[in-house]
This record gives structure tokens, C-alpha cells and sequence, in this order.
């Protein structure tokens, strides 16, 4: 069950859970969940990046989520 | 993997691509002419915010040697979304700043474009189109977007980030970061400062104006030249714009005249594509200076308040930030950037940070360079120097007391590996430059500076050939000395000498897919590309080179570029080099190729510092600066030469950001100053030497340790420099830039209020 | 957005004589006279001047070159800024005239710009336009009725505004020789250190006698008004003292007083009065030492 | 009416046709189809296009092309000798004095005017010549060493 940190700008729309715990072997599948679970997150979720074990992923997909990741919503950044 | 010695990475050879550089021959984007070539011009809007209600080309279809004349109507609706270097880009939002459809928003927006024989036909036909429009009042500050019933931009649009939201408004959007309690964190704190900061619109400021040829062929397909940071991102966007498939859009990049973050998004290229498709000629299509800073992509104008509570010994114990950050006419500032950034440096135990992407009637956003974490640095960096002052803390010493190190967690969620925050510091503080004294009249001022570096998308190919030779292909354009920087990698992997390895840009039909130039990515993620794909051709020469002595290939070692015999070969016992193996291609098995590509997780975090001393004329209020000095984690200096430069050239764009470059706007929303007279860039005689410190910590994430350094040196100037002038005058001016005239009002002002009063 | 439209039938004339020049101008009202086409050419691509014709008047020998004679300086008004820059007479005898030339634009400005062309384009901030007033400057022009001769302090009427007439241009601006003990100097503000407009602009002469008190002087600012001006009351403070720090409060704050500025993208009303007054000041005191040096 | 103009461009006799209003840069860059001279904002404050006209530094967007007639034009293109750079382009190379480019032709050839006329210039010297050719990339750190190098490694020669 990996930890998935939400910044507190998304904690309104999980009933201001800030940190959950999901089953999910890959990323793609982890968010899946997260706005199945929380539908009004859902269209939050496009402007976000995700980091795994300190590794931020601008196109969160198919990159593997262990069972004791650390996963963090990162704001997503245009570089310059 | 830092302790590694390395034989060409660290050295400074000659770029492959200078010679054509310093000749003239080097073919930047309006340097290209073909037969039959028709010249485009763009008609844009005279005014700030108005509804377009009819266009009348007819009068223009009939000056002599118009080819073809396009509005909105020619582009297709489009929904879409593209995901464009880092940020997810509404496509109708670009599609409509390249031509609008219903609404012109700012000074400057396209609203139709015509192609002729000759530049002076195009703009005769285009001072005969006659729009009409209904003027609208426009709103150029974030206190006019958010001021109750301001006009609205987006009739549709909802604040994102807010539950249940409704419109209207012009905040495109609410981001917020938090942890732990700041309320707890004021109570216990000793001293708090809180400061409203400001800085204006200022624009990338690169010397050659936005320039592409495209022709559009009776095959239907779409070739375009153009000056880009990424081809493949222009082929997106041509193609979604202009409703064709992209697999009928070749763009073929050419050297770029600077591009800062403002050469990612299209503007000229899909209008040049669509009149070529109806002239059935090629179009040349080159912006003005005028139109570059009026209808390109400058940055966002903020209005940034911070506060920040400190304990005695200068412990932060609490932070907090409103960041609004100006948009421009679409949704998208980097305001969600400068909130993750704001206090990156530091390991605040409680901080609350909200932001907010507000748009106005000016020039859409583009990135520039570290998008969002200069302004947020100045505000905080400033607050942070005053601070220091109240508790009579070493300015060194109170950011080391709070610098984040190793396993803290940033404040934008996950835990930092190694990171150069101390070092840095450290270095700053054994500096002469930081104990050195001052004259009269005169500040030091030290600003810390972060940013993320990119991942992405990249892809290489390395070519052997017969005589061990190499050529290594990427799909970056190289704007600050890349291809120097993968002609080393190669070197050093392969082991063959830099001048034989050539370093090709290619275009999107010839490169793997690769993301833009530009969130200081190129060295790291292509970089790392180019060594896998080196290391690929090292496999297949150990494979030859087991043919060759018919020996297992594990049996093979491979040093400083040659293939090792194990003991007890028969057949030219003694090392083969890269040169060897490559003679004998053909018999053990042909060409060889190496290739490699790869999604790379961001690069790491970047940091920086910098020490600015300046004198200020106290009758005149004009600034010269007198000594600069900046430290930079770069991890790895792959070509040190080019590392420094790109830290002295984002040293010199963040001194003209704090002292003197600005849209100025008339209060119909018009700029005035838009050209190099009167948008102040610093030139040569304003600067002294600029004097670089590479720091190198190893970033884990790359095989030899680099770190992206080509956006960091432009976030701590700001601060840098308004942390100088408060030493020089006694004055904390929070509102950029600090020109001679706001400098004087401040000196004059603080004269007049009682001693003490800062 | 501007757009005007070029007609494609713009001429180019290069008259080899004075009196072919004014027949061209005279015949073609909407002709423009190039010098150096730093002003006038900016203008044209921004597409605000719409030309007949650009009457180039750098072929015609009397509007190039710098000469002394007996009775003082003749400056060619088509002669490049370097030109007037690296002449050693106009360095020697007129110093503040070369800093206010030398500071129009950069190299390559220098280059083209000339001094004529300069004073021609009116502008309120032009910096050759003080330092020629100081000096006591004429302006020579060429017409349909012949030749006459303006003072320069009286060639600007407004911004962009001469007392040119149709069919005239400035061939020549003529400076007497400099009493002796008498020197010049020219300062400007600008944010940068090059390539900027003033935002204001002094020049400053000065006399000494044999004790080092001043007998004489003149005061001229710019950028401060619609055209540069001439400051009486400064150079009364001037006149009698031994440029005392009080005797330069007093010009400097009779500059201030003088000046009329407008707020505009390069800089303030409040901030133009201040600083004009500081930089008579401190072009008083460059003057006066350059005037016993001589 | 397009005007014939006859002048000569790095030595070599040229000529060429252009509307009386075109401007020098613009013939160079699309008649003459010399493309090393930039055009950055044409209004005659980037430095991009310089060239020497008469061996006068000059922003060539603010020259009418037919003031060229009976007159020398030195372009970027004209400074190498045959096939050795001019020391400026070698010591340009070696200091990596450049990253984009754009600007490089026009401080090449305003630096070589400054080491014509004054072969020994200080530093202040070389950043005031300069201030006239913008560049965003480089903070001119490099370019005012590439230049002093240039002129030592010239004075050393001429000894």
C-alpha cells in the first residue's frame, strides 16, 4: 500500500485527507483510483506531476509504484 | 561516481558549430530564401480587449501581388489538449493567440495575415482590411482583473484548484502548499517581517525576432524552417492548429537566436503553413522587434506578499506567501512554479503558500527561463534579508541556520537527495568577495536561488564509422554549446579524440522524438541519452572485437578507448582501438549504430547564490553595479566554458529584470516602450566581469553527476541586487525595477520621515 | 499598429550642390532631407513618416567636414558625431560639445547620426542641442530666399518642431571661439550607462578670470521642457562666485525651478526637476575646471 | 523603379538593384544574399547588423541601400583571410564568447573597428565601444576577454 501525499490545495476535494494509502502497481493506475475514489479530483489532476521515491515525473504513466513508495502530487512545472 | 576521473568531460574544446558562427554561415530562421518565396505579415489588434465583429479582406485581396490572406476562420475549433515540454497547454487557448477568433485580448493580438510578393505589398494589403471591432475596457494589473464586476476576459472560465467554483472571474486558477501550522509558528516567533513585493511584465529579451519558412506541398505536406527550442513541439502544434496530421509536418529546425523559454509556443508558424497551403507558394514569415515584444510571450507581472517569523538565533518558525502571478490573455502563469520554489532552499517546519494564475489583458506567458521562481525568490530572499537585519544576523548565517540539506522534505512534497544548499553557502562565506570592504554610498546584497532542471523525453544516435569516427545525433537545437557537450560524452565513452566526433542537430524527421530545449534539461536528459547510445556502440565494438579474437565477449574489457584481449589470444594479440575494430565493420557484421532514448525523471534540484556589490548616486538614484559574484551547484561542468555562460548571461538578464527592464503600458493597455531604446537590457558598459563559482554535487540521477545549470543564475539577481540597495541607502524598495527614478523618490521620501524609520 | 502603407514610388535623391538640394525639397513638400537617418529612418520603418523622397545631402562638400578658422567653428551639418568626436580642435576648445556629441547613441550611431540631423529631429532631449546653446551656437540654413542664420536656442519650437520652412535644411552650425578661460561641459541622465534617450540633459559654459572667479556663463537643459533651455537665472548664480557649493545650490535650484518636464516612459516631473538641477551643478564644476586648465 | 547601384562589399566589385527605400541590410541579406549580417530590431539599437561602411562601424539597417553607391561595404563575411580567421573569430572560439550566435557577426566586426582605431583599449574602453551591440546570452563576460585577448595576441604580432 504505497503513501500518497496531496498537496493542500487538493485536500478539498478528499474531505481534507491530506494522506492516503493506495493499492496500485503503477502510477497511471494509482491516480485512477485516487479520482474514482475522489471524483471531484479527477479534473485536478491534469496540472499535476508526480513524484515516486523523490523521483518527479512530469508525464505520470506506466512507471512502477512499489508497496512502500513514497508518491507526492507535485505541482507541474514549465521549464524555461 | 563524482570521484570518477574523467579524460574529455571538464574540458573546454572549441564548439564544432563555431566556425560557422563567427563567419556569418551559421543559418538562423530568417536567413533562409526559396524560389518563388512569398513574404507574410500579420494585422494585429490596435486595441487592448474587444469583440471582433467583421473583418473585410475584400479591398486587401486586390492590391497588387497578394497571394493569400487567412483570419480565424481559416483554423479549425479544436479542443485538444497537448502536453508541451512540462505543462499540459490548452490548444484552443494557443490556437487563438495565433490568430483570434471572436475576441482580441491584449495590444498586438493577430487578426488576420496576408502573404505577397514583397514585404511592401503585404503591408499595403494589410493597412486595407478592415476590421471593426467593439471596443472593450480593458484590465491590465492583477488588482483590475480581481476588483469587484472588472471586466472579464473568459466569459466561461472557473477558477481551477476551488471547489465548486463558479464564474465569472479572471482567476484562472488556486494552488496552495501547506505544512505544519504558521499560526502556532507566528506565536512563537520572535521577530516577523511581512513585505508586499512587485515586479513588472519583462520579456526574454533574445536578440533575433521569431522567424520560419513554410511551405505547404500539392502532396499535402507541410515543411517548416523555423527558429525553435523544440521542432517536435512546433509539429504538435502546427499540425493540431492547422488541422492536418502530423505525420505530413516535417519541421527542420534552424540555429536559434535565443530563446530563453520564449521560443516553445508557436506564433508565426501555423499562419505561414495555412497561407502556403492557399498560395501553393512558400511563405517567409519574420516578426518585428515591435511585434516580438508586444505579441510573443514575456513573463507574468506579480504581486507577491510574504511574512516571516523568526526566532533570536535566526530560526524560521513560520512563512507564509500570496503569490498572483499575471497570466496574460489565457490561463497559464507559472504560478504554481513560483510556489513550489518560494522556499525551496530551506527546511521551514511550518509554511503556508497559495497562488494564484490571474489572467489580464497583455501578451499571453511564455516561460522565461526558471518560470516563476525569480519573483518568488526576490520576495522572499528580500524578506529574508530583513529579517537578518532586525536580528543582527550575518545574512550567510541565518540562511545556513535554515538551509535544507539531504532527506528534508521540500516544500513541495517529496524528500531531497544530495543537494549543494550548504556547500554553496559555505563557499559564499570563505569567499573575499563576501568579507571585502565597501566605499560610501555603496551595498552587498545575497540572494539564494532554486530550480527544478527537466526530464523528459530524449533520444540519440551514435554513428561509427570505418575510420573511428563518430557522428552523434539529437533533436535539441543548440542554443548555449550542446553539441560541444554530447561530442564529449561521446569522447568520453567511446575514447576517440572531440574533434572527431561530430555533433549533428537534426529535424523531427531524422531524430528520435526529443523534448524542448530549454528547463536546463538538454545536458542532463539528452546528455544522457548520448552516453547510452555511446555506451551501445562500445557493446557492439566488444562484440567485434570477440569475433575478431574468437573469444567470449564478457572476456573483453574495454579501457580508455580500446577493446582489452583476455590472456591467451592468438590473432592480433594486443588492444584494438576504436579505429581497428571500425576498419573490420564490414567483416564482423556491418555498420555499426548505437541508439538510445529514454523518459528521464526530473533532473534534480538546482541551486544557487549570488553576491552583488553596487553603488547608488544618491542625487540621482542611478545604480552601477560594481562586482558580482555567483555560486552554482552544477553537479557535473561537462563543457566548463559554456556552464559559466549560461550562469553570466542569466547573472546579467536577472541585474536588468531588478534595475530597469518593463513593459510600460498607457492606460488603454498599449505598450510603449516596446523596442531595445526604450526596454532598458543591460549592455556591455553596465556590467563588470561576472565571476562564476561551480559547485559540483553529484546528482545521482546522472551518470556522471550533471545537474541542469541553465535556469538557476537567473533567480537570485533580483534579490541580490534590492538586498544591495538597501545597504547603499537604507531603503528596502520592494517594487521592481529599481530605476534611477523610483531609487530618488524612495532616497528623497526617506529623508524627509524622521531618522529611524526604515 | 500603424500600418501605412509605402507607396512603392519613393525616390532617392543625392544632390550634388546646396541650391539643387532646396530645388528638390522646395518642388517636393513631402521630401525629407537624410543625414545620418538615425531618427528619420526609425521613424520611417515604425511608419510614422511617409517620404516622397529621401534628399541624401551627405554628397554635397559644404554640409561634410569640421574646420576653424580665425573667427571659430563650422561643423558640416551632415558630418558624421565620430567625425566632430575625433576632430582635435572640437576636442581641445569645445569639450563639453563632445561629450553631449559623443554621447548620441552608440558606435555605430555615432557612426551615422549627425548633428544637424540631431537638431533637426527637434527632439526636447536631444543632447547635442544644450551644449550648441551654451556655446552660442548658429544654425545656418539654406532656403529658396537664400541663406539665413538662426541662434540654436531659438531652431527647436517644439518637440519635433523647427523654424525650418518648406524648401530649407540646415547646411552648417558655426560656434565663435571660446573666450579665453572659458570652457564647456555636458552631462546627462540616462539609466543605463549607453544607448538610452536623456531623460535630462545640462550643459554648462563657464569664463574665469586670472583669480578663478567666474565672470561669465551660460546654462542649458534638456529633456525638461518642449524644447532644451536656456537658464538666466543659473548662470547669474554662477557669475561672481568661485563655484562654491551655495553658488551651485543656487544655479541648480534655478534649473529645478526652470525646468517644465512631463512624465513620460523614461522618467517623471519630480524626478526630471531634481535631477536637472544636479546635473548643472555638476557640469558647473567639470566646466570650471576644465577653464583653468586652459 | 528599382535604382542600380555599383559599390564593392569585402574587396570584391558588386553590384546590385534596390528600391530606393530599401535599406543596406535588407540588400545584403536578400539581393547580395550575404546572410551573416543580423537583423534584431532595425532600429539601430541591437548592434546585430553592423558592418563598415568606408571603415566607419555603422548599424547597416539605418543606411539607405543606394548610399552605398561608389562606396566600400565590409561585412562579416569579408574578415577572414583566405583560409585563416581574423584573431577575433579564433580568440571568440577560444574564450567561448558566444552561445547563440545571433549577435556574434555584429560584435565581431565592431570589435574589429575598435582594434583598428585603437589597438590597445582597456576593458572600459571595449565595454563602452560595445555598448551599442546587445547580447542576451553571454553577460559579455567572454566577449570583452575574447576582445582584450585578441588585441594583445595583435600587439604581440606587431612587435
Amino acid at each position: 500500500m504505497a503513501t500518497v501525499h496531496l498537496p493542500s490545495g487538493l485536500t478539498q476535494f478528499t474531505g481534507g485527507l491530506s494522506t492516503l494509502t493506495i493499492e496500485a502497481p503503477r502510477v497511471a493506475d494509482l491516480l485512477a483510483t485516487l479520482a474514482a475514489r475522489y471524483p471531484e479530483l479527477g479534473p485536478q489532476l491534469d496540472q499535476v506531476a508526480v513524484a515516486v521515491d523523490g523521483e518527479i515525473y512530469q508525464d505520470p504513466g506506466y512507471q512502477a509504484v512499489r508497496p512502500t513508495s513514497e508518491v507526492h502530487l507535485v505541482p507541474r512545472i514549465a521549464g524555461g | 561516481m563524482s570521484e570518477r576521473v574523467f579524460k574529455y568531460i571538464g574540458t573546454r574544446p572549441i564548439r564544432h558549430d563555431g566556425v560557422d558562427k563567427v563567419t556569418g554561415r551559421a543559418n538562423y530562421g530568417a536567413d533562409l530564401t526559396l524560389p518563388g518565396m512569398l513574404h507574410g505579415a500579420v494585422l494585429r489588434s490596435p486595441h487592448a480587449h474587444a469583440r471582433i465583429v467583421s473583418i473585410d479582406t475584400s479591398a486587401a485581396e486586390a492590391v497588387a501581388g497578394i497571394k493569400a490572406i487567412v483570419t480565424g476562420k481559416d483554423f479549425p475549433e479544436t479542443t485538444a489538449k497537448l502536453a508541451l515540454g512540462e505543462a499540459a497547454i490548452d490548444l484552443h487557448d494557443i490556437a487563438d493567440n495565433v490568430i483570434a477568433r471572436t475576441k482580441v485580448l491584449y495590444g498586438g493580438h493577430a487578426v488576420a495575415a496576408v502573404a505577397a510578393t514583397n514585404p511592401d505589398a503585404a503591408r499595403e494589403a494589410l493597412s486595407k482590411i478592415n476590421v471593426v471591432y467593439d471596443v472593450l475596457k480593458p484590465v491590465l494589473t492583477v488588482d483590475q482583473a480581481t476588483a469587484p464586476n472588472a471586466p472579464i476576459l473568459h466569459d466561461a472560465m472557473v477558477t481551477k484548484g476551488v471547489k465548486d467554483a463558479k464564474g465569472p472571474t479572471n482567476v484562472a486558477a488556486r494552488m496552495e502548499l501547506k505544512r505544519g501550522d504558521v499560526e502556532k509558528g507566528f506565536a512563537e516567533a520572535d521577530v516577523v517581517v511581512e513585505r508586499e513585493y512587485r515586479t513588472p511584465t519583462v520579456h526574454q529579451g533574445y536578440i533575433e525576432p521569431h522567424a520560419c519558412v513554410a511551405r505547404f506541398g500539392e502532396d499535402g505536406r507541410a515543411v517548416v524552417w523555423c527558429s525553435t527550442q523544440g521542432p517536435f513541439a512546433v509539429r504538435d502544434q502546427v499540425a493540431a492548429i492547422v488541422g492536418i496530421d502530423p505525420a505530413l509536418v516535417k519541421v527542420i529546425p534552424s540555429e536559434i537566436g535565443g530563446g530563453f523559454g520564449g521560443k516553445i509556443v508557436v506564433y508565426l508558424e501555423p499562419l505561414a503553413v495555412a497561407l502556403s497551403r492557399k498560395a501553393q507558394r512558400p511563405v517567409k514569415m519574420v516578426m518585428s522587434r515591435d511585434e516580438v515584444f508586444k505579441a510573443s510571450g514575456p513573463t507574468s507581472g506579480t504581486k507577491i506578499r510574504v511574512k516571516i517569523g523568526a526566532k533570536r538565533d535566526g530560526t524560521v518558525t513560520a512563512a507564509s506567501a500570496s503569490l498572483y502571478y499575471e497570466a496574460g490573455a489565457y490561463r497559464g502563469s507559472p504560478a504554481g512554479a513560483g510556489m513550489a520554489c518560494a522556499y525551496a532552499p530551506y527546511k521551514f517546519p511550518n509554511f503556508f503558500i497559495e497562488a494564484f494564475d490571474v489572467v489580464v489583458n497583455k501578451p499571453k506567458v511564455a516561460a522565461y527561463r526558471a518560470p516563476g521562481s525569480p519573483m518568488a525568490s526576490f520576495a522572499v530572499e528580500s524578506t529574508l534579508d530583513e529579517i537578518a537585519r532586525e536580528l543582527r544576523l550575518d545574512a550567510v548565517d541565518l540562511r545556513l541556520k535554515n538551509a535544507a540539506a539531504e532527506g528534508d522534505h521540500a516544500p513541495y512534497g517529496p524528500a531531497y537527495g544530495p543537494i549543494g544548499v550548504k556547500t554553496i553557502l559555505d563557499a559564499v562565506k570563505n569567499h573575499p568577495h563576501w568579507s571585502a570592504p565597501l566605499g560610501r554610498n555603496q551595498g552587498r546584497g545575497l540572494a539564494l536561488g532554486f530550480w527544478f532542471n527537466g526530464g523528459m523525453n530524449s533520444s540519440a544516435t551514435v554513428l561509427l564509422n570505418p575510420d573511428g569516427s563518430a557522428a552523434v545525433i539529437t533533436g535539441n537545437p543548440d542554443i548555449g554549446g550542446t553539441r560541444a557537450a554530447q561530442a564529449l560524452m561521446v569522447s568520453e565513452e567511446l575514447g576517440i579524440p572531440v574533434e572527431r566526433v561530430r555533433p549533428i542537430v537534426a529535424d523531427t524527421d531524422t531524430s528520435g522524438m526529443t523534448d524542448v530545449t530549454g528547463g536546463s534539461r538538454v545536458c542532463y536528459a539528452t546528455g544522457m541519452a548520448v552516453i547510452n547510445a555511446a555506451r551501445d556502440v562500445r557493446e557492439q565494438l566488444r562484440a567485434r572485437a570477440a569475433k575478431i579474437w574468437d573469444v567470449d565477449v564478457e572476456s573483453i574489457k574495454w579501457e580508455d578507448g580500446q577493446a582489452i584481449p583476455p590472456p591467451g589470444v592468438e590473432k592480433a594479440p594486443h588492444p584494438l582501438g576504436v579505429a581497428d575494430i571500425g576498419a573490420k565493420m564490414a567483416h564482423t557484421g556491418g555498420p555499426i549504430v548505437g541508439r538510445a532514448s529514454l523518459y528521464a525523471p526530473m533532473a534534480g534540484p538546482g541551486f544557487g547564490a549570488h553576491i552583488c556589490d553596487l553603488e547608488v548616486d544618491p542625487e540621482t538614484g542611478r545604480t552601477t553595479i560594481l562586482r558580482y559574484t555567483a555560486f552554482q551547484d552544477v553537479g557535473k561542468a561537462v563543457h566548463p566554458s559554456y556552464v559559466e555562460g549560461q550562469i553570466q548571461g542569466g547573472a546579467a538578464q536577472g541585474i536588468g529584470w531588478a534595475l530597469n527592464e518593463e513593459y510600460v503600458y498607457n492606460p488603454s493597455g498599449l505598450m510603449e516602450n516596446a523596442g531595445f531604446l526604450d526596454y532598458r537590457m543591460p549592455v556591455a558598459s553596465d556590467l563588470p566581469m561576472i565571476e562564476t563559482v561551480l559547485i559540483e554535487v553529484a546528482n545521482p540521477l546522472h551518470p556522471y553527476g550533471v545537474r541542469g545549470v541553465g535556469e538557476v543564475p537567473i533567480v537570485p539577481p533580483l534579490a541580490a541586487v534590492a538586498n544591495a540597495v538597501r545597504q547603499a541607502t537604507g531603503i528596502r524598495f520592494t517594487e521592481l525595477p529599481l530605476s534611477p527614478p523610483r531609487v530618488l523618490a524612495g532616497i528623497e521620501q526617506a529623508s524627509r520621515q524622521p531618522v529611524g524609520v526604515s | 499598429m500603424a500600418y501605412h502603407f509605402r507607396m512603392p514610388a519613393i525616390r532617392y535623391e543625392a544632390p550634388r550642390s546646396v541650391a539643387e538640394a532646396v530645388r528638390l525639397i522646395q518642388t517636393d513638400p513631402g521630401a525629407r532631407v537624410l543625414a545620418g537617418g538615425t531618427d528619420l529612418l526609425v521613424q520611417f520603418h515604425a511608419g510614422l513618416r511617409q517620404p516622397t523622397a529621401f534628399v541624401d545631402i551627405k554628397r554635397i562638400p559644404e554640409l561634410v567636414g569640421v574646420s576653424l578658422d580665425a573667427n571659430g567653428l563650422r561643423l558640416g551639418a551632415a558630418t558624421a558625431a565620430a567625425v566632430v568626436c575625433e576632430h582635435p580642435d572640437v576636442r581641445a576648445l569645445w569639450p563639453g560639445v563632445v561629450d553631449a556629441v559623443h554621447l548620441i547613441g552608440s558606435t555605430q550611431i555615432q557612426g551615422r547620426g549627425t548633428v544637424g540631423g540631431n537638431l533637426c529631429n527637434g527632439s526636447p532631449a536631444a543632447d547635442s542641442t544644450c551644449a550648441l546653446i551654451v556655446n552660442r551656437a548658429d544654425c545656418v540654413i539654406a532656403g529658396p530666399k537664400g541663406e539665413r542664420v538662426v541662434a540654436v536656442e531659438n531652431f527647436c519650437i517644439a518637440p519635433g518642431k523647427t523654424v525650418l520652412e518648406t524648401g530649407e535644411f540646415l547646411v552648417a552650425v558655426r560656434l565663435p571661439r571660446p573666450a579665453p578661460r572659458t570652457a564647456d561641459a555636458y552631462l546627462r541622465l540616462i539609466p543605463r550607462t549607453e544607448m538610452d534617450i536623456a531623460v535630462a540633459g545640462a550643459a554648462v559654459s563657464i569664463t574665469l578670470d586670472g583669480s578663478g572667479m567666474c565672470t561669465a556663463a551660460r546654462v542649458a537643459i534638456g529633456a525638461v521642457a518642449p524644447t532644451a533651455l536656456l537658464v538666466p537665472e543659473a548662470a547669474k548664480a554662477l557669475v561672481g562666485s568661485r563655484l562654491e557649493d551655495d553658488a551651485l545650490a543656487r544655479a541648480a535650484a534655478a534649473a529645478s525651478v526652470a525646468a517644465k518636464p512631463i512624465d513620460d516612459k523614461r522618467g517623471t516631473v519630480a524626478y526630471r526637476k531634481s535631477v536637472a538641477g544636479v546635473l548643472v551643478k555638476r557640469a558647473a564644476k567639470i566646466a570650471a575646471g576644465r577653464a583653468k586648465g586652459h | 523603379m528599382k535604382l542600380h547601384i555599383e559599390t564593392t562589399i569585402n574587396g570584391e566589385p558588386a553590384e546590385y538593384l534596390c528600391e530606393p527605400h530599401e535599406t543596406l541590410l535588407s540588400v545584403l541579406r536578400n539581393g547580395v544574399g550575404l546572410t551573416g549580417t543580423k537583423e534584431g530590431c532595425s532600429t539601430g539599437d541591437c548592434g546585430a547588423c553592423s558592418v563598415l561602411l568606408d571603415g566607419r562601424l555603422v548599424p547597416s539597417c539605418l543606411v539607405l541601400a543606394p548610399e552605398a553607391q561608389g562606396r566600400t561595404v565590409t561585412t562579416i563575411e569579408g574578415l577572414a583571410r583566405g583560409d585563416r580567421l581574423h584573431p577575433l573569430q579564433q580568440k571568440f572560439l577560444e574564450h567561448a564568447a558566444l552561445q547563440c550566435g545571433i549577435c556574434t557577426p555584429g560584435f565581431i566586426v565592431a570589435a574589429a573597428a575598435l582594434l583598428d582605431k585603437n589597438p590597445n583599449p582597456t576593458e572600459t574602453e571595449v565595454r563602452y565601444w560595445l555598448a551599442g551591440n546587445l547580447c542576451r546570452c553571454t553577460g559579455y563576460d567572454k566577449i570583452i576577454k575574447a576582445v582584450l585577448d585578441s588585441s594583445a595576441q595583435l600587439q604581440k604580432a606587431a612587435v
